[in-house]
């Protein structure tokens, strides 16, 4: 027995437990390995490096290398073979290193691991989760930051997740994992180092958002990086005498509509926040589907804080970019209040 | 000349066992399979064949919505299913019927897609046939994936990969043949090169002294065979599964061939290509070779030639019945399989296209 | 010089002429290539054989094999080439065969046509026109009808036009030809045999939603095969008594708000009309900009009438899955007429 | 073997002309490059290798956000931009700058990119130098279609197209060099081989008995060099493009070379690969070996070998100076060059964040 494997075995002991994204994400695959022989991870770099941020760390030093294995560099072959492996019993997880380099892979993941259980009757389901490390926020250069949500959301067929906290991460990855559907698992990179508590005992279900901090003037809805952002704001804009809740969605689809018309319907006021383009985007719908149905409830129109519609941002410009703070108290503040 | 060159290089000529009149050459590596296997191969092309008119008429009849004919490539097409064994997969493209039929899908089943019923028809694990593919290459990675698996828990499964010429410029091809050499697993890619992609010729597909060649550059065997000789693909595609499965990694074996009808009922051939060059493939016939063959020697009588010709007469009346007996779709149908458990939201929109459905009801009847 | 030439140059002549979309963008092809020669067409089946939909037919007889001609049958390397093609002084016009075959592009697409000019601070443009034949309505089976144009309009570089009528194609593609960034060029395939009147010497511009139907109750906001829905659906309702507005969009992005919000500041009521799943689409981006941007003049929430959140539907189903007037009918009939 | 094969088969052993002692040895197809090209090389080469130290030492200081180091392969980088010509054109990969600036791009306007200013620095048109490409093998393609277009306007542009190991598993890369093939365009892929993507050594990347057999599937000339021999890489490269000049299609060269350090400065390669390893490919430093033959034939005394590591000193200040300098980013650039002309929507925007800027101004000075 390695280090490693003692390091990982002693700490299954302690139930709740402080530890980053990345490290809660690592045991929540470790702990789906050890639980389901048909469970294997593959990718790039995620074998003896454990992966370029540490999330496959060990997994092969511990359950060897047909269960966590490198590939070669393909994409569209990572998947392509995840969906035949699932096709044959397997439940792969697969990395893909990058958002933006999820792309080679997109005529798989649209074509057929959104598709094949619908093609086939439900005769053949795909059990893969895609992770996908995806945002800006860490000073990345091109290519490394994109916010690529929309185009799996828009998708029929695919389940779209996406953790805030180190328990989520854990509890979601499980869920992921355990689903018979493919789903794609976003990770939102500038979060990984950030910690927190988790109880690997807590299982939580794909489908349900949360409300992650109560508030009676205006609703955030938010997922990923964008809710701590949006938590920050509710700080600011509550020593400013403004009570706000914020929503984190987590399963972008298929969306907890019945949460977050709730939330809404409380407040009379929503505003979006995600870091993604804004243009066709996961907050255009949740912003069309607050609208719709909650347009009684409405004082005001529903805002979004997003990314503008440009690429992503250089290092050096992308604190221009990304939502922050001060925008989305501008947003709040642009609600109307004149006539509460 | 490296070593690794001379035992993955594929021959200059394609393998083949029969020649145009019947007549059996014999070759150092690849021998003639048995009486029983030929004359198998043969029932089974003649079924293939039958399939293959019927369906053409029957799009014509409008009964099908589209044909991808594979008439002409029955040898390729049988063959493919005849050298597997039960445990062991196929991974066919839309113009694979033939070769889904022969693993023993029926015609209703395997028809589906093809009359627009549903995307596909009938349970692949149950046969171990993927659905047919329509994206080109992409099936070839699940292939990989399928044999992986296997290879992985030790089964002896082998999995019979299948595309087009047109198909190998994809680079799922190429990821494909790359997976399956690095992880050594159990596939047989077999190309079905019959000249065309649609209207495109071989020559814009590649620059290469064959298509076979192309498995050196992934360390496998690459092996040419002419895929109008049912004895010699049951030959050479047999060998590369046995190599398969005795753990020697997979190959890819190119078929010389030829799509003798346009590409689907909705193309026009006479666009792109000339008249005598399709005449002069019926002189190539894998039917027509077969049955020259089995007669000289003796295998096949009038009688028993006849008794096929029924055979695969009952399958096409078969295949006409089904074709005629109208599946009333269920809409539902949209909403059930997308996932294993029906989330609220497609629910809440089946509900809605119900209310709809009801309230014209109320109108229309 | 063949029969064709002599076919299309007499064509020429007479400005105004009934044709097919699909002539309409014929002509489109042919006279951009006449007028430049570094206009170049490729893809799968354009050559000899005209393209599958004849859209590029005649076009190799007249302007010879080095600007129109097949390529291998690769995606990402036709648009991939492309790039490079208008990297080095080209303006590559190419055909992806259908919707759903484009897929394999995606990368190129993405993290280089549409941020290519971005990347180079202007000194790469990327000039090129990827036609992309979409959308259902024609009995296709799977793979050959997906609406796609969310996962373009999504992209933050490209520019995504879709036209409804002959005219509307033909202007719109010599306008995207002539365009200096990445345009894809989305074409109902349901609308290729329909005709109508093409003034080749009419231009339009990209950017530029128009008003299709005036009216005064209700304005539907649609593009391509779903204008014709919605033009139908508006005779049907003004036969009922309501007066509806239509609006074609025509370029999906950049978005024309300044026409819609118009349009609909004046009714007070819209609905959206579009054939792709719903969810995180551009009629997601259409209802929250209306939402939000005429939000004190709505009297009704903003409704959208699109594909269900499932793939596209084989056949035999597909009427069950495209939007049809009575769905639109339904749309506007639940717009808070009592409070009218 | 067939003819074909017999042209386009590369050597079992890569083309090698300075054994590691600098001593040369014949080669019945490629010549060492006469003196003056040689030293140029060495010139190129002492100067790669400050730039890669210094950038290396810049990532430390931080002073640019990451380094993708090519030190070790700087004869491959020096050689694929020497052997071309003022209207050829280089795509390079993020790993790539030393060959970007051997291309005369200025350490200031190639550094950008890794310093984080912007996407990238230079004016591709000015230099005939692509954006380095980050995205694997996806630069290739666009290679292609640049030769492609030089080729149909009857230029004798040739093109350089770059990229490593890893990237050949690439869909990209299969599509790349078999569009280069069937329309025979005037383009070179070299591929650096360093033993590594990433973490992944080469046997999971391919199992073919060398990259460069990847060739002869495409039907083009295949070849390998020792890629730690500068006077071998010049005349491998430059034989390649005088070929595609003279109209005679695409190559496909491998280098046989390694990354002397990790991956990038975030990278820790005492996880994937011993240190013995590293250091046993410390014997082969393409700097040294061609130095003691330059020195052993009497090109290079002491004097001219300082001068020329002085012009390297030189450039490495110019590049400290630059990277020292504090380039003001001006947040207006993210709505200035995404299109052509500038959009509503996104001057919309801009005016948006200008207002937040100038409000935030108004607080926060
Ligand atoms: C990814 C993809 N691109 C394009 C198509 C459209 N298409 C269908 S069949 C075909 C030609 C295929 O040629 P080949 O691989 O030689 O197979 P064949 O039809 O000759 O059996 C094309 C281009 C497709 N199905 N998938
Ligand atoms: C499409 C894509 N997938 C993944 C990556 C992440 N990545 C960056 S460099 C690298 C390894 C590349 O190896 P190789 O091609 O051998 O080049 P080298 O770094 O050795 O020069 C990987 C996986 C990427 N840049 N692009
Ligand atoms: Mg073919
Ligand atoms: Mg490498």
């Amino acid at each position: 027995m390695t280090m490693l494997d003692m390091r990982v075995e002693a700490a299954t002991i302690a139930p709740i437990e402080t530890m980053t994204m990345a490290a809660a994400l690592n045991r929540a695959l470790a702990d789906a390995m050890a639980a389901d022989d048909s469970v294997l991870v593959f990718g790039e770099d995620v074998g003896a490096l454990g992966g370029v941020f540490r999330v496959t760390d060990g997994l092969t030093a511990r359950f060897g290398e047909t269960r966590c294995f490198d590939t070669p560099l393909a994409e569209s072959g990572i998947v392509g073979t995840a969906i035949g492996m699932a096709m044959n019993g397997m439940r792969p997880v697969v990395e893909m290193q990058f958002d933006a380099f999820a792309y080679p892979a997109f005529e798989q993941v649209v074509s057929h691991a959104a598709k094949l259980g619908n093609r086939t009757r439900g005769a053949v389901r795909v059990p893969i989760v895609i992770r996908v490390p995806f945002g800006g926020g860490i000073g990345g250069v091109e290519h490394h930051c994109d916010s690529s949500e929309a185009y799996y959301a828009h998708t029929a067929g695919l389940t779209v997740v996406c953790p805030s906290t180190p328990q989520d991460a854990y509890s979601l990855l499980r869920a992921a994992i355990a689903h018979p559907d493919p789903v794609v698992f976003l990770e939102p990179k500038k979060l990984y180092w950030g910690k927190g508590e988790v109880d690997v005992t807590r299982t939580t279900s794909i489908g349900r958002a949360t409300v992650a901090r109560q508030g009676t003037d205006v609703t955030l809805i938010s997922y990923g990086t964008s809710v701590g952002i949006a938590l920050d704001a509710a700080a600011v804009a509550e020593s400013e005498g403004r009570s706000v809740q914020v929503v984190d969605v987590r399963t972008l689809t298929p969306c907890d509509d019945e949460t977050i018309f709730a939330a809404v319907r409380t407040t009379g006021r929503a505003v979006i926040v995600a870091e993604a383009s804004g243009f066709a985007s996961v907050a255009s719908e949740l912003a069309a589907r607050v609208g719709e149905h909650c347009f009684q409830y409405l004082a005001a129109p529903v805002r979004r804080v997003t990314g503008f519609d440009v690429p992503f941002a250089p290092p050096k410009l992308e604190r221009y970019f990304l939502p922050d703070v001060d925008r989305v108290l501008d947003a709040i503040d642009s609600l109307n209040w004149e006539d509460a | 000349m490296t070593a690794i060159a001379e035992t993955l290089l594929p021959r200059e000529q394609p393998v083949s066992l029969l020649d145009a009149d019947g007549v059996v050459h014999a070759d150092d590596a690849y021998e003639r399979p048995d009486d029983e296997a030929l004359l198998g191969a043969y029932r089974a092309l003649v079924t293939g064949r039958r399939v293959n008119d019927q369906c053409y008429a029957l799009v014509r009849q409008g009964r099908l919505a589209v044909y991808p004919s594979s008439h002409g490539q029955e040898a390729c097409q049988v063959a493919a299913s005849l050298v597997l064994s039960d445990q062991d997969w196929l991974f066919p493209t839309y113009r694979d019927s033939v070769a889904v039929m022969t693993r023993g899908v029926s015609p209703a089943e395997a028809l589906v897609l093809l009359r627009g019923d549903w995307h596909s028809g009938y349970d692949p694990q149950r046969y171990r046939v993927a659905p047919q593919a329509t994206p080109l290459a992409t099936q070839l990675l699940h292939a990989v994936g399928v044999a992986h698996a296997a290879k992985l828990r030790g089964e002896p499964t082998v999995v019979m990969a299948l595309c087009g010429d047109g198909a190998t410029s994809e680079g799922d091809f190429h990821e494909a043949l790359n997976f399956a050499a690095v992880f050594r697993v159990p596939v047989v890619f077999l190309v079905q090169n019959n000249e065309f992609a649609i209207s495109v010729p071989l020559s814009r597909q590649t620059a290469a002294a064959s298509l076979a060649h192309k498995a050196i550059g992934y360390g496998i065997r690459g092996q040419r065979v002419d895929g109008n000789d049912v004895a010699a693909v049951l030959s050479v595609v047999g060998d590369a599964v046995d190599r398969a499965r005795a753990g020697e990694g997979p190959s890819l074996i190119e078929a010389h061939t030829y799509r003798m009808q346009a590409h689907t009922n909705a193309d026009d051939d006479t666009r792109y290509r000339g008249r005598d060059e399709v005449a002069a493939w019926v002189a190539r016939d894998p039917l027509v070779r077969v049955r020259t063959h089995l007669q000289a020697v003796g295998l096949l009588d009038e009688e028993l030639d006849a008794e096929i010709a029924d055979a695969a007469e009952e399958t096409a009346a078969q295949l006409r019945a089904a074709m005629n007996t109208e599946v009333e779709p269920d809409p539902e149908d949209l909403f059930r399989y997308v996932f294993a458990e029906r989330p609220p939201h497609l629910e809440r929109q089946w509900q809605q296209l119900r209310d709809e459905l009801e309230r014209n009801e109320g109108i229309e009847r």
